[in-house]
């Protein structure tokens, strides 16, 4: 299959909801180490509540994968809080913009991902090496740009997942610049950027979404 | 962890509750989004003041509500900024027609929540003015950090704006002066123990039985750097050196000393910690003509103190000793 | 221990220094022997309102210092009664002609010492009324105790008597309000953790970590039993029942409900109690028409709450809301 | 030697100083279980004050044995604190005014230690068996009173401290009804008095310097 639809795009957000969970206390552990312990549990209680929404029977149904990520990001900006809040939000929002069809191919992956990645840069203004998020997101993009050609739409989610992944854990050695880690200065060294391994977590459900689908 | 709690992921609005039925003639809590009005809101024709942030820190922000101070207070979950919706719901309540001043502690989140619930209210033609509070300073003001935080100096911004407010000043001259504030107060704090955040159940730093943290920040984070425990006056001479050295105070200035608990300490500790702070300021032909002394600015449960020292002038004196009266300062 | 102390032996006196340069307008504090006196003494021909007690309690009892509430504070040691002659220099102080009320805290260290220090002013010709506080329910009040202790209760009486004297009542009246404060207050208190007293230099007692002690005192003393620490719902049904039944409240009776903190435990839990108070005051139909809620008798750095209720009356709450200027309690 | 005198009295007051601080952690540790921690670190504060006035030059050179416990008397009631200052402080009182020779036989010494038991009894009102440190006077008084006809004055003195000593472990099994232990009832059971043993080193210290001096 090499189309995305809406029931993937809500199992993406199902399949996060999940994986963030069980992520939970690792997420808190990374941010308690560099920051202030609360990145699981605003991730969590966000995600839970779009789950809780895209499964209220009172919510209009989803027609395009943007609808799904707009409620997404209107529910992660009300529910998360914190850093990471505002720049899910800002992600979802710009990548619900360029979704609004009811199904993805490759360049329709690749444009989800780019917009993402330029909501967070916008909010957030931090460039690649700072430590944050954008760490993961920035390979993600180029590395779903450069699987644009795949046969298969999901080589080009694996392709964004494995780079944010890596990405996420290049942030290990690095010091903090943007952000509450940059407050330790060098002691944020040594850790890896919660706000990263959160979004590979994410990135890599997309994955794991499309793949329960056989596309 | 033990604390007087029930459900953590209820334990703001829990707390928030009672603090309605506490104070219902000073403050009116709404849910849904949350967040904390002046009873009755802001006068007609009143420059509104808005703050609010991430819970733990009580009495701030909620506990600044009432006249003369806060006209609304933003709480979000413990220590995590609150949401943009939450901040557009409370400036537009606050809003008394004549625009409102946002006191934004400079973090990351409650910069960007409050720039999202500034644009959504802007749209809508409420007049908003955001002043970034970042006095402490053990963060060194450089590229590579998100800069200085919001502290303890915040108790003096919104004290400061508030009265200004009251006594009718428009959003400008408000603004202006939430921004002398901002320019003349630096902090510096120190933690004995960590905190445990409800919902996450364990300290958020180790801290050795012999050891304190020097440049600790109000959310649970580790500070900058570690010394071995001594006693308060060698404490308080690292909180006060690089306090007074920012500011470059010169012989004879005037100033507010502001020594804040971060919740665990014992008011006799911050007493202790004042009277070394004053020697030291003395030593220097520094005036403290304006103290205040107490829990303002807390870390939930957390052991340690910080020091706040605020440049005055007559303007801001005035403004400082003007009425004030909400649930946790009164005069 | 970690504490912003220097020397534990000095802690009480470095502490009151502080405190007189942050409080110059308010209070002055003597030495040799020690005690706090309202800054310019007494009114004249208005009756004094004296208390005092071990350190470690602060607010209690100095903070209370100034117009509208004592007179003049007798601080002891840490958790250790003061002196007969402290007792003896504070009373005579105080006196502004018009006699001395002396509230004491029912511990047999307090009334020894006091009844010995009044003993001492009384033989010189000042006039005392003794009045006893000792709200602790926790404490049955039986041939087998010392009776109950005096704890949070105490605010209230202070606060009563001192605005009973600063509207001019001469003393066996104000003795009597006094009486009546303490004839309709009652007080029990949990504890989550224990306190180190600076120079003992390890907890007042053993907790685990599961475990809460019901019926604390605050003097790190332990209270009469421990039970498995649990949410704020039971907690705080453990410390209205009791109390709530000691004064036989009627359905439709009046209170003051005053929550207040041990030291240790952040303000935001004290209104989560507060909350959880006022349901179970509500379903007994008690109306709750005045509140405190804060850390205002404490146990040095103790986490834990305690509830105090005041049966109302008409003039009780008139003297409630009279007006009060001291370092820790103004309106 | 059968006479006590004013060296004596000022020896017993260094030895109790000296004793008392040697027992300090133990006395905290036993108020801490039954009390509130703090009797150790009164008396210890009280007797070096004790102490030091009698070290003091400027101070009147004492005469009589009772002029030396009333500078004890006065000293302790203004620097101990706490149930213990105004107890032992009475107690000294009561015990110089029926001392007011520069030398004490058996009957002063019995005289002594009576109207120290009657000073701590007319201020705490306590009995025997209420856990106080009546259990170790009253039994003092009564040894005392026993060994009046005693050769050496000392033995009439080791006769008191064996039974404040005993009298403060009988204390061990004893429920607490006055006093702070009081509050903890039955959990009051199982630990000594701590009033109760500081009297029992205090009428020990007496022994010690009776014995110092050949006495
Ligand atoms: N300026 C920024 N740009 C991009 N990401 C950022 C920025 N600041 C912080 N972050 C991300 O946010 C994460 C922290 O999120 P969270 O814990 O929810 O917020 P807070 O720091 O407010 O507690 C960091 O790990 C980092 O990845
Ligand atoms: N009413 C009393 N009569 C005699 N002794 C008493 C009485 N109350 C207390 N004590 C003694 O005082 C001792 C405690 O002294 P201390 O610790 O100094 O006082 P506090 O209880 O005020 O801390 C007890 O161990 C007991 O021996
Ligand atoms: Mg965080
Ligand atoms: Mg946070
Ligand atoms: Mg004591
Ligand atoms: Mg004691």
């Amino acid at each position: 299959m090499s189309v995305l639809d809406v029931a993937w795009a809500e199992r993406w957000m199902h399949v996060a909801a999940t994986d963030v969970r069980a992520a939970r206390d690792e997420l808190t552990e990374l941010d308690r180490r560099i920051g202030d312990g609360d990145h699981g549990v605003n991730l969590d209680r966000g995600l839970s509540a779009v789950v809780g929404r895209l499964d209220d029977p009172a919510q209009p149904v989803r027609e395009t994968v943007g609808q799904v990520l707009r409620l997404a990001a209107t529910t992660m900006m009300s529910t998360v809080g914190g850093a990471a809040g505002p720049l899910y939000g800002t992600a979802f929002l710009r990548a619900s913009k360029v979704t609004d069809r009811a199904e993805l191919g490759p360049t329709g992956v690749v444009a989800l991902v780019e917009a993402a990645l330029e909501g967070i840069v916008a909010r957030g203004r931090a460039t690649v090496g700072e430590k944050t998020m954008v760490d993961a997101w920035q390979p993600a993009a180029e590395a779903a740009e450069r699987a644009e050609g795949a046969e298969h739409v999901v080589d080009v989610l694996r392709a964004a997942a494995a780079a944010a992944s890596a990405g996420s854990a290049s942030t290990v050695p690095l010091v903090a610049t943007k952000g509450r880690a940059s407050y330790l200065a060098e002691r944020s060294a040594g850790t890896e950027d919660p706000g990263a391994r959160s979004s590979a977590i994410i990135l890599a459900a997309a994955v794991a979404a499309a793949e329960g689908s056989g596309g | 962890m033990k604390k007087l709690l029930d459900d953590p992921a209820q334990a703001v609005d829990d707390s928030l509750r009672g603090f309605a039925l506490a104070h219902a003639g000073e403050v009116e809590v709404r849910f849904d989004p949350t967040f904390v009005l002046r009873a009755g809101g802001t006068p007609p024709g009143q420059v509104a003041v808005v703050s609010g942030g991430g819970s733990g820190h009580e009495p701030l922000h909620a506990g600044f509500v009432g006249s003369g101070m806060l006209d609304a207070a933003v709480p979000g979950a413990v220590f995590t900024s609150p949401t943009p919706d939450q901040a557009a719901a409370a400036l537009q309540a606050a809003d008394g027609g004549a625009g409102v001043l946002a006191v934004v502690k400079n973090y990351t989140g409650d910069v960007l929540n409050f720039e999202t619930g500034v644009e959504l209210v802007q749209a809508d033609g409420t007049e908003v003015v955001s002043v970034l509070v970042n006095d402490d300073v053990a963060v060194e003001d450089s590229l590579y950090t998100a800069g200085r935080r919001g502290v303890a100096g915040t108790v003096a911004v919104e004290k400061i704006a508030g009265a200004a407010a009251a006594r009718g000043d428009d959003l400008a001259t408000v603004a202006e002066l939430a921004e002398r504030v901002v320019a003349g107060v630096r902090t510096m704090g120190v933690a004995l123990t960590a905190c445990t955040v409800p919902h996450v159940g364990r300290p958020g730093f180790d801290l050795a039985d012999d050891e304190v943290e020097i440049g600790i920040g109000i959310h649970g984070e580790p500070g900058r750097h570690r010394v071995s425990a001594s006693g308060a006056t060698d404490i308080t001479r690292r909180l006060v050196d690089p306090v007074v050295e920012d500011l470059d105070l010169a012989e004879g200035e005037r100033v507010l000393l502001f020594v804040n608990g971060m919740g665990g300490t014992p008011l006799s500790e911050l007493y202790v910690v004042y009277g070394r702070a004053r020697e030291l300021l003395a030593e220097r032909g520094v005036e403290v003509t304006r103290s205040l002394v107490g829990s303002y600015v807390t870390s939930l449960e957390m052991q340690g103190a910080s020091i706040t020292v605020l440049r005055l002038d007559d303007e801001l004196t005035e403004l400082w000793d003007a009425p004030v009266r909400t649930p946790a300062l009164r005069w």
